[in-house]
């Protein structure tokens, strides 16, 4: 009789990368269920392409590098999502294959593939799409819901014109965004998701949020509507949580959250763009191998001291 | 089996054809940690040579027939009541009884009581954590003789001469909890502690800090915080060996898995897993894996024909869909093994330096602290293989740490 | 590079095999700031050229009679006198492409390559040796940042050296323009030339 | 009061909008070479920052005291990069002395200073710019803080890149010129701050 010879331990949990990316396809649904909603039928293609466009572009180059192909671990699947649910409702298609392009190729693959790029991929290609492109990435449309064909009326977000939303409408959607940040409810319904399936961990959503409310409020605007505004609820569940480009240590975390959360009050009151996210959360992802290597866990059985010299 | 110990293997002191009785030695111990080798079983012996272990290289083993008369060897000195008798005798009783840690270090018991100048001990603790998955050996143990386990350690306590006791179980066996409690009420100095379930509570290091409070200095052994750890398993050896002057030639282990009716045995030292599934009715299913110990530390075995060492306090069977192991994918950084990592380490981290084979570089990264739990191994959600590799990189640095010492 | 090369290798070196930006990668900054525009990388290639040709001549001449512990101050002063040459011809002559490349032409003296070749070439070999080095290393710069130019011209603004060429529909990428699109080009152009030395070299190492 | 604050603006805007590295692309040289350890990257921002806020005073005061009376404003490329060559050389001496950690670790990235772009960057972009003495020297400090938070950060990018499993033919100066590129688009977060 043969026998395996595999090494200790003998068993495994449950959730394998795939387990975890499948979930969080699964939070995305009631965004894009909601995006579906509000924009009507463009919406649904936008995000067709750029998820098709994403995992296209993993397969070929892990084709023609030589590399085992693993698309079936989702994860170019969920990037491309995220891209197709960062972009406005009215954008061409070509920016939505040009976006998960660039984040599938150059933040991802050209780096070394899964777990090896440092920025978000989803996020740098709205970083990128908006410098592109601004007045395309700008052009925020009110929602026409899914019935009525009436061409788009266009409209300034929330942020741009506080108060001219009332809160349920902010909670409900019906403002213009990008596709993924209208409904909050939505949002919230994915996060309660990925908790409960503990993809991931409140930590970094609630306190990115939290400080948001603090800064928001000490530069003197509205919290309660800065935090539902913009795409700073949708950013924080399903862009600053992702595993690739977020600190290790729960320590880490904290500081790399409270970074965003102060970053996105500063950039929203003082910069000239109305969204800090994105930008918030880049820069952070810069900084996380710099959190990471000054937030070491202390090894049972040594005295406190941060170890400065190794990696 | 020469080799059942942490040390080097004794060496055998019968020929092929001799008649051996129960609990006769069979080999010499060798060296500082040597402990001596019984013979488990009355009968003849029909071969001295290499025999497949658990290790990768064949050791030395006494194969002896089983003539099924159990007749004990003479020559046996029991010293009757553990509270009354000479306390210098119980440590050499010990050492010639041939017990080693029964929680799977197999490490020599006489020297881990071997107090060195300036050292002190001020308490025992009774490892019946158990926190290991699919095991219920020591839980029977516990519920079946825990008079014997109060002796052992008071047999301990009394040759240190130790004020405290405690023997830890966790909160998932309240019967055995009860057990013990009634067993330890009127020994003067012996407490049970109730634990919260939490895996790898079992381990040494965890078990110290969350008893007494203390933790292990990096490369220090337990003495040096003034605590020995013992399994409930060895408690009950060393009553066994200082009142009936039996030496350790059998021990509760649980067979599970696969098989037809999984159960806990006590099982001689040295029967063959063949013969041991055989017992519970044979394999239920194909065996993708024949595992010595339980599903987070064991050993996989070569073949069922392996021997039952002192330490082995599980044999469990895997059918070959569990077995399988999948293959690696790349590392997504989730810091799960860190959060799991219950000494503090960065697994992920190690990895690479392990792939790299960067030895300096992984001992500077306190490697050497991993006390191979496998807890980052099941959490990895990209199944990287961390503790194989964290075990190869430790045994290849105090081999290293060998070779330089020469 | 002690033995006697012809002049048409030596600039053949500075072109292909030595090519300062893709090779070498010396000279990164011009490089990244100036090639906005096919034109503007034209502009600071030739100056740069100038500037390499007549200062490795000057010091290949002089090379004997600088003291060893003051080389490099020396080198200095002699490149910047070009470059200031460069500076008020460009002042007089091209103010549009003066005022484009800016801060970057008194920043020819601080131009790796030319320090480089200075101190790596000039100082050893004769004369014309080290002046046909000068046009190589500098025909060679100024081929690496107009070819990086164009390209980015012509995904930022749809033209090369002014002329549309992208169809009208297109929508330039305003990315590309900008410093972050000047370091991804100029990775990526680096990319691509080492894959493609590396197959090269593959197919030599594999049929040599 | 409002000295306090334009002079912060002035910072926000030396070090975040208009970093010398992201957005005015002076010094990529020592930037993409110097930046594989964070250690050595530290402690070549802090000498670069000290290397350009002195070399500004001293420019500064040349250009307004000696080449404007003589009027040979020309001469101010030739003039600026020697002052520096002899500061790179002074401050060698010192470091030697004083700190010799510090000087072994720059090591042969001292004299690279001479030839930074950043820091006779600093020192034209003053005139140009028709800064005063004070924020002159503000200009140095700021910038060369800039360049070392940049220069930090992208040390701390490559040290976590050595563990990715990078194509063959970008190993080294390409990928590090591609995650430059990302973190310029991060910083472009910062356009308009001040």
């Amino acid at each position: 009789m043969n026998l395996f010879l595999s090494s200790a331990p003998h068993v495994h949990s449950p959730q394998t990368t795939k387990v975890l990316m499948r979930n969080v396809l699964i939070a995305l649904v009631p965004c894009a269920a909601a995006a579906v909603w509000y924009f009507g039928y463009s919406a649904l293609i936008l995000m067709a392409i750029a998820t098709a466009t994403a995992v296209l572009a993993e397969l070929i180059w892990q084709k023609c590098t030589g590399q085992k192909v693993r698309i079936d671990d989702l994860s170019a699947a969920v990037t491309g999502l995220l891209v197709g649910l960062n972009l406005p409702p009215q954008a061409p298609w070509w920016l939505a294959v040009i976006g998960s392009l660039f984040a599938i190729i150059i933040v991802k693959c050209l780096f070394g593939g899964l777990g090896d790029n440092f920025m978000n991929p989803a996020l740098a290609a709205r970083g990128v799409l908006l410098a592109s492109w601004p007045v395309r990435m700008t052009s925020w449309v009110l929602p026409t819901g899914w019935n009525s064909y009436a061409d788009a009326v266009t409209g300034a977000t929330p942020l741009a014109s506080p108060g001219s939303f009332t809160i349920k409408d902010l909670l409900l959607g019906n403002i213009p965004g990008t596709m993924g940040e209208v409904c909050k409810i939505a949002i919230l319904i994915g996060f309660l998701y990925l908790l409960i399936t503990k993809t991931i961990s409140w930590r970094i959503p609630v306190i990115v949020v939290a400080v948001t409310f603090v800064f928001s409020w000490l530069f003197g605007n509205d919290p309660v509507v800065s935090i539902l505004s913009g795409g700073l609820l949708f950013a924080a569940v399903f862009m600053a949580t992702d595993y690739v480009t977020c600190p290790m240590t729960d320590k880490g975390q904290y500081i790399y959250a409270a970074g965003i959360g102060l970053l996105i009050a500063v950039i929203r009151n003082f910069g000239n763009y109305p969204e800090g996210a994105t930008y918030a959360i880049l820069l952070m992802n810069i900084a996380t191998p710099l959190i990471d290597r000054f937030t070491k866990n202390r090894v049972y059985g040594h005295e406190r001291k941060v170890k400065k010299e190794n990696g | 089996m020469m080799g059942m110990h942490l040390g080097a293997p004794s060496t055998p002191c019968v020929q092929k054809g001799d008649k051996v009785k129960l609990g006769q030695v069979i080999g010499t111990p060798e060296g500082f940690l040597g402990l001596p080798v019984h013979a488990s079983i009355a009968g003849e012996v029909i071969d001295v040579g290499p025999v497949q272990g658990l290790g990768a290289t064949p050791g030395i083993g006494v194969t002896i027939k089983n003539d099924y008369s159990d007749e004990w060897v003479e020559g046996l000195e029991p010293l009757g009541n553990v509270e009354t008798c000479p306390k210098e005798k119980i440590v050499p009783a010990i050492k010639n009884a041939g017990i080693c840690g029964m929680g799977g270090a197999s490490f020599p018991t006489h020297v881990k009581f071997a107090v060195k100048e300036g050292q002190y001990c001020d308490t025992i603790i009774l490892n019946g954590a158990e926190c290991e998955t699919h095991l219920t050996a020591d839980h029977r143990l516990m519920l079946e003789n825990s008079v014997r386990i109060v002796d052992g350690l008071r047999a301990a306590m009394r040759a240190l001469d130790v004020k405290k006791g405690i023997i830890a179980i966790e909160d998932n066996k309240p019967d055995a909890i009860e057990a013990m409690r009634k067993a330890a009420n009127g020994r003067d100095g012996v407490e049970v502690r109730p634990l919260k379930t939490k895996y790898p509570q079992g381990g040494e290091k965890q078990l110290i800090q969350v008893v007494t409070g203390r933790e292990v200095p990096t490369k220090k052994l337990p003495l040096d915080v003034h605590v020995i750890v013992l399994n409930v398993g060895t408690a009950a050896a060393i009553a066994d060996a200082v009142i009936d002057g039996k030496p350790l030639i059998s021990r509760i282990t649980t067979v599970t898995g696969h098989v037809n009716n999984p159960s806990n045995f006590r099982i001689r030292i040295g029967t063959i897993a063949e013969d041991i599934i055989g017992e519970c009715g044979g394999y239920s299913e194909k065996p993708g894996k024949i595992v010595f110990g339980g599903a987070m530390t064991g050993m996989p075995a070569p073949s069922d024909l392996i021997p039952l060492a002192k330490a082995n306090n599980g044999v469990v069977v895997y059918n070959e869909k569990e077995a399988l192991n999948l293959e690696e994918s790349p590392c997504i950084r989730c810091g799960r093994c860190v959060e799991a990592c219950p000494i503090g380490l960065n697994p992920y981290k190690l990895k690479y330096l392990c792939d790299a084979d960067d030895l300096k570089a992984a001992a500077e990264a306190d490697i050497m602290d991993c006390v191979v739990c496998g807890s980052c191994s099941y959490i990895c959600p990209a199944h990287r293989f961390l503790t194989p590799a964290f075990k190869n990189m430790k045994d290849k640095i105090t081999a290293e740490a060998r070779k330089k010492r020469g | 590079m002690a033995k006697k090369k012809s002049l048409g290798a030596i600039v053949k070196n500075g072109l292909l095999s030595e090519n300062p930006t893709f090779r070498l990668v010396l000279g990164t900054c011009p490089t990244l700031a100036v090639t906005t525009s096919a034109l503007n990388g034209i502009g600071m290639g030739l100056a740069a050229t100038f500037v390499l040709i007549f200062s490795n001549l000057i010091v290949s001449l002089l090379r004997k009679f600088i003291p060893d512990n003051v080389r490099i101050p020396s080198f200095i002063v002699i490149i910047s006198t070009f470059v200031t040459i460069v500076e008020l011809v460009m002042k007089a002559f091209f103010p549009a492409l003066n005022s484009a490349l800016g801060v970057f032409i008194p920043l020819i003296v601080v131009n790796c390559i030319i320090l480089a070749r200075a101190e790596a070439f000039a100082s050893k070999n004769g004369p014309l040796a080290s002046a046909a080095d000068g046009l190589g290393m500098g025909l060679g710069f100024t081929c690496a940042i107009t070819l990086i130019g164009s390209v980015r011209e012509l995904i930022g603004n749809g033209s090369i050296f002014g002329f549309q060429i992208m169809p009208a529909g297109y929508e330039s990428m305003l990315l590309i323009l900008m410093p972050a699109g000047g370091f991804l080009i100029f990775g990526l152009a680096l990319g691509i030339f080492n894959a493609i030395t590396m197959k090269k070299e593959g197919k030599e190492g594999a049929n040599a | 009061m409002s000295n306090v604050t334009n002079i912060l603006l002035f910072m926000v805007s030396c070090v975040l909008t208009h970093n010398f590295i992201f957005s005015r692309f002076l010094g990529c040289c020592p930037f993409l070479g110097v930046s594989k350890k964070v250690n050595t990257a530290a402690s070549m921002g802090l000498a670069v920052t000290l290397v350009m806020t002195m070399a500004s005073l001293i420019t500064w005061c040349i250009y307004h005291f000696i080449l404007i009376p003589l009027d040979v404003m020309y001469l101010q490329t030739c003039t600026f990069i020697l002052v520096i060559a002899a500061l790179v050389q002074v401050i060698e001496m010192f470091l030697k002395k004083t700190s010799p950690g510090l000087y072994k670790a720059l090591g042969i990235y001292l004299p690279l200073i001479t030839t930074n772009c950043a820091v006779l960057g600093v020192a034209v972009l003053n005139i140009t710019e028709e800064l005063n003495l004070g924020y002159a020297i503000l200009n140095g400090l700021f910038g060369g803080l800039g360049f070392m938070l940049a220069i930090v950060l992208m040390a701390g990018v490559r040290e976590r890149l050595e563990t990715s499993k990078i194509p063959e033919p970008l190993k080294g100066f390409p990928l590090s010129l591609i995650s430059a590129s990302l973190m310029a688009v991060a910083f472009m977060g910062f356009g308009g701050l001040a």
